[in-house]
């Protein structure tokens, strides 16, 4: 096992990693911005580097300057959490190069993924269910026109380096295919440098249904049930849930299967979560994540595995622990994504942190780097705290996690607390009839 | 979490603010207090002033640090701009770049830092005498640590 | 709670409106606080100065309720010996125990509090004149809750 | 079910019930002497009522002053919590006779266990094995020595009476008998009003272990496995683990069997705890306790029950909803009580919290009524809050509870924290080898 891991992360998620870490005998090492000296993350490593100024570019996404910290504290291995260079395929390799393990998939994976084209093709011949669509890049109008008549309306233009809802366009009849493809081609071009789009089958109301694959070095492959993720706006989960409201047993184990299989006929190794769209009993794949998800806790929740440790325990060559039919689901877990926003106009709201009180008791689990005191940074994500609750089914879940929405505390910001203690009253998502569009309507359409 | 004492410091400025409205308004007393720091000045025959460093809420960062002993915060710092190991020498057995006492002019290279097996030559910004060095040769160095000053 | 960043700064304005009203008030001290902040003025050879702690960082709930208007706070406030029903009245019909306006004396019944089926006459420990009624006939009552008040 | 329940408690445990409450949809009813009106449990319950002075005697003591706040408030049934009123017979004598519910088990079992040489009894009668030891009350030195001749030498000399580690004495030869005795005699008589004593034999390195059963009222009793609580500190519980590191699967199995068993012979309702003593694999009884326990939470981590929720249901009539075959343990739980005590001479230290952070992230529970800016007040017990930590063996939560006393933070006051931070690096609490006088000799003997 390793003796030293570098924490190539920030917030919650940094803090999440140390604590697995810890737990497992593992010396941390906290690289930081100036502008996160005092963060939580880096008071609690037993080593901490600070590696630039505020900007992410500079310090978070600086892969030279995380490679060095790395390097003069003699890290042997990077774990890279979600969002920045995670998913950054030359970044793992570079780790590599460098002698150091990239705590994650290959980076042939990584890039096999990154680019939703190619990983609309791979996951099609590995066997997942895909999206109707255009077989590859939509070059022109015509070609566009041609695919959609045959697909049928509605249609999705999505850009081919996209994510995040950006270069995303929907043409409800031909006469919208237009102004959507060239739109999205707009935006694509200027969100990510290549306005290449393709074309989809757009579902008019699917639930967003991901399913957890882990897997080790050796071949073993297991997947950890689903997680429902339809509660969004603008294209950010809200609140997840495992397991989801809307799949009975039977499509449960079907959908695990066909990914797990699916991940190991590629070759797949550590962590991935598979997207898919559902809609009418089918499921849609829509993409591959290549890391951690900030949602992972709802699936530790109810499959009993700390994710982070099989992370690492998978990226030191250690073969899995158990197989599929070890794995057992038990009671019903949902997170909270808890934003430092005001919960109506949804504007980031940064600034010092007043009292802060988290909910404790039974069942209520708060992944969060904030303390009283703390100064929440402008420079990086709003997400502040996850608030994660168990319940031995969804019923008392629900209540449980009212109850713990209550006790939260959190003074000197605005957050989204409000907006979900509304939700959590609201018949839709007691009965669990939701979908991918429900929250934007719930929230007024902003 | 290990934490530093929040050593209590003066700000000279406020006293003299608050000293200059007690003539103003010619009270004998002002006491002036918001969750994070406290002062009372007061004048005639009264007590002497009492200034009671409320500690606060403080959380568990200290508020403030000691500004005057921090060499980063010192005017003629010149800092690391990279995370990676600093050298003050060009090669094992050769004579150090600079001494403390050296007269440094500008573009004059200062440390090397070493980064991704990559050598950076760290240049003198302004010209001035070297008054301390504060990395040894082969240390690692963080971004924005204070690797000499030249005054 | 929102909140300011912990730089220390003076309101002048604040301190000379305070000092003006000390001049219109005849007043020889000031002092004024809300959980964020505090502030005294004073004039003249005072006792020294004491400053009571500030509100801290509060709780989920207000620290501070007004004490002037809470009639428990009154130093000719009755407050209830215990958690119970309280009665203005002997009998439903009957006429109350007492009156605002009503002198009463020593050991004279003003109100009963029924606890445990029994009811406990409260009476009155200091002649005087009561004021003011709090309580009304079949209202439960904590315990040290201000019944009514005799001056 | 009820539709509100009165609260009979302060503190972490008034906490605890509020959020089984709130969870189940129950309005709650805090009560509070004036020392406790800025208290978490007061915050957060749906009414509250000041019934007394901070004197315990004459609030939370006063059974009159509850049941005048139960009537006022129209509560229909009140959890007494531990401590206090909770193992008082008269008081849950009162509460039905004034028509209202008592959420624990009935008078006359209160009343049978409250007694500790009649518990004795009934738990022979019962098929509890016991310590050897007198038939019943010893009056006389001679007896005395009679008997202790007769269980042979180390005895002890206890009170009737008694509780808390007062009136008891041990005795480890003839030589020591009378004096022994009288001593123990006088203390009771000073402690409890009550001079008369029992003698048992003495175990030189037992280990406390208890069993927690749970009975509805329409006869079913199942067993919730173990606890062992074997480190104490003047008889003080100090830090709980469920399973019990000294127990085999079949002597697990076995004592929860003869437990339960004994339970449904004696007709007991809702909660309850048989505690014994455990050497060279023998178990003796020796009390029963007719309440929830401080240490509860252990054993809901490990058997995914939530004990409150338990204890409201039998008491509104439900039938327990699961046999003893349903019940599953997995994992490893562990409890740390948190005193304002000093660390080190246990001196209490009430007062002032500073800052307040607790732990968070997998595995991880804090049960407390603390918040930043509380004062904890002079007049009650010094346990301000219980770390519970869980792992999916004992090496995990051991791992797990080390990094998160790491993160816990009370500041203002001093606290068992640092003990219980040198108790987890310790050797033999890692190897699970410690008896009931292994923390005394950890902590100096003081």
């Amino acid at each position: 096992m390793f003796e030293k891991i570098l924490i190539a992360n920030r917030g919650e998620i940094a803090l999440r990693i140390h604590r697995a870490c810890r737990e497992m005998g593992i010396r941390t090492v906290a690289i930081h911005s100036t502008a996160d000296a005092d963060a939580m993350h880096v008071r609690l490593a037993d080593e901490a580097i600070c590696i630039g100024p505020p900007s992410p570019a500079k310090s978070y996404l600086n892969a030279h300057a995380i490679l060095s910290a790395a390097t003069i504290s003699n890290a042997e291995a990077i774990h890279p959490g979600y969002g920045f260079l995670s998913e950054n395929a030359d970044f793992a390799q570079m780790v590599e190069e460098h002698g150091f393990v990239f705590i994650g998939p290959s980076p042939d994976h990584i890039r096999l993924m990154g680019d939703k084209i190619v990983a609309r093709t791979t996951a099609k011949e590995a066997g997942l269910p895909v999206v109707p669509g255009s077989p590859g890049a939509v070059e022109s109008l015509a070609e566009a026109g041609t695919i959609a008549a045959d697909i049928g309306y509605p249609v999705l233009i999505k850009a081919s380096a996209g994510g995040g809802g950006r270069g995303m366009r929907v043409a409800d009849t031909a006469a919208d295919l237009q102004s959507a493809f060239e739109q999205a081609r707009k935006e694509a071009e200027n969100s990510f440098g290549n306005p290449e789009v393709y074309i989809e089958k757009y579902l008019r109301t699917p639930r967003h249904i991901e399913v957890q694959i882990l897997a080790d070095a050796h071949g073993n492959v297991v997947h950890l049930g689903e997680r429902d993720c339809s509660l969004q706006r603008r294209h950010q989960k809200f609140l997840e849930e495992a397991p989801s409201p809307a799949l009975n047993e039977a499509e449960r184990t079907k959908i695990g299967r066909i990914a797990a299989d699916a991940a190991r006929k590629i070759g797949y190794r550590n962590l991935g979560t598979m997207e898919f769209l559902y809609e009418n009993g089918e499921f849609y794949f829509i993409e591959m994540n290549t890391r951690l998800q900030v949602e992972h806790p709802v699936t530790e929740m109810i499959s009993g595995l700390d994710l982070v440790r099989e992370m690492i325990r998978v990226a030191a060559g250690a073969p899995l622990g158990f197989a599929q039919e070890d794995i057992r689901f038990s009671g019903h877990a949902i997170e909270c994504r808890i934003n430092a926003e005001n919960p109506v106009t949804f504007m980031p709201c940064p600034g010092r942190v007043g009292d802060y009180h988290a909910p404790g008791g039974l069942g209520v689990r708060v992944d969060s780097a904030l303390y009283a005191g703390y100064t929440v940074p402008p420079y990086y994500d709003s997400m502040i705290a996850k608030l994660i609750v168990y319940g031995t089914n969804r019923n008392e879940c629900l209540m449980r996690l009212r109850r713990a929405l209550e006790e939260f505390v959190i003074d000197g910001l605005e957050t989204t607390i409000p907006l979900h203690q509304r939700l959590v009253t609201e018949p839709d998502f007691i009965n669990g009839e939701y979908d991918n569009r429900w929250l934007e309507r719930f929230v007024g359409g902003q | 979490m290990p934490r530093e004492g929040s050593k209590p410091q003066i700000d000279s400025a406020l006293v003299h603010q608050l000293a200059q409205l007690l003539e103003e308004t010619g009270l004998t007393e002002i006491e002036y207090g918001t969750q994070e720091w406290h002062l009372r000045v007061a004048k005639g025959g009264l007590a002497p002033a009492t200034f009671a460093a409320i500690a606060g809420p403080s959380a568990p960062a200290p508020a403030i640090a000691p500004v005057e002993n921090d060499p980063a915060k010192h005017p003629g710092a010149v800092l690391s701009p990279m995370v990676g190991v600093a050298y003050i020498r060009p090669e094992p057995d050769a004579v150090p770049f600079i001494q403390v006492g050296d007269e440094v002019r500008v573009g004059q290279t200062l440390v090397l830092i070493e980064a991704m097996k990559v050598f950076n030559p760290i240049k003198c910004a302004r010209a001035g005498k070297v008054t301390r060095i504060l990395v040894a040769n082969g240390a690692p160095v963080e971004y924005g640590e204070p690797l000499l000053i030249v005054e």
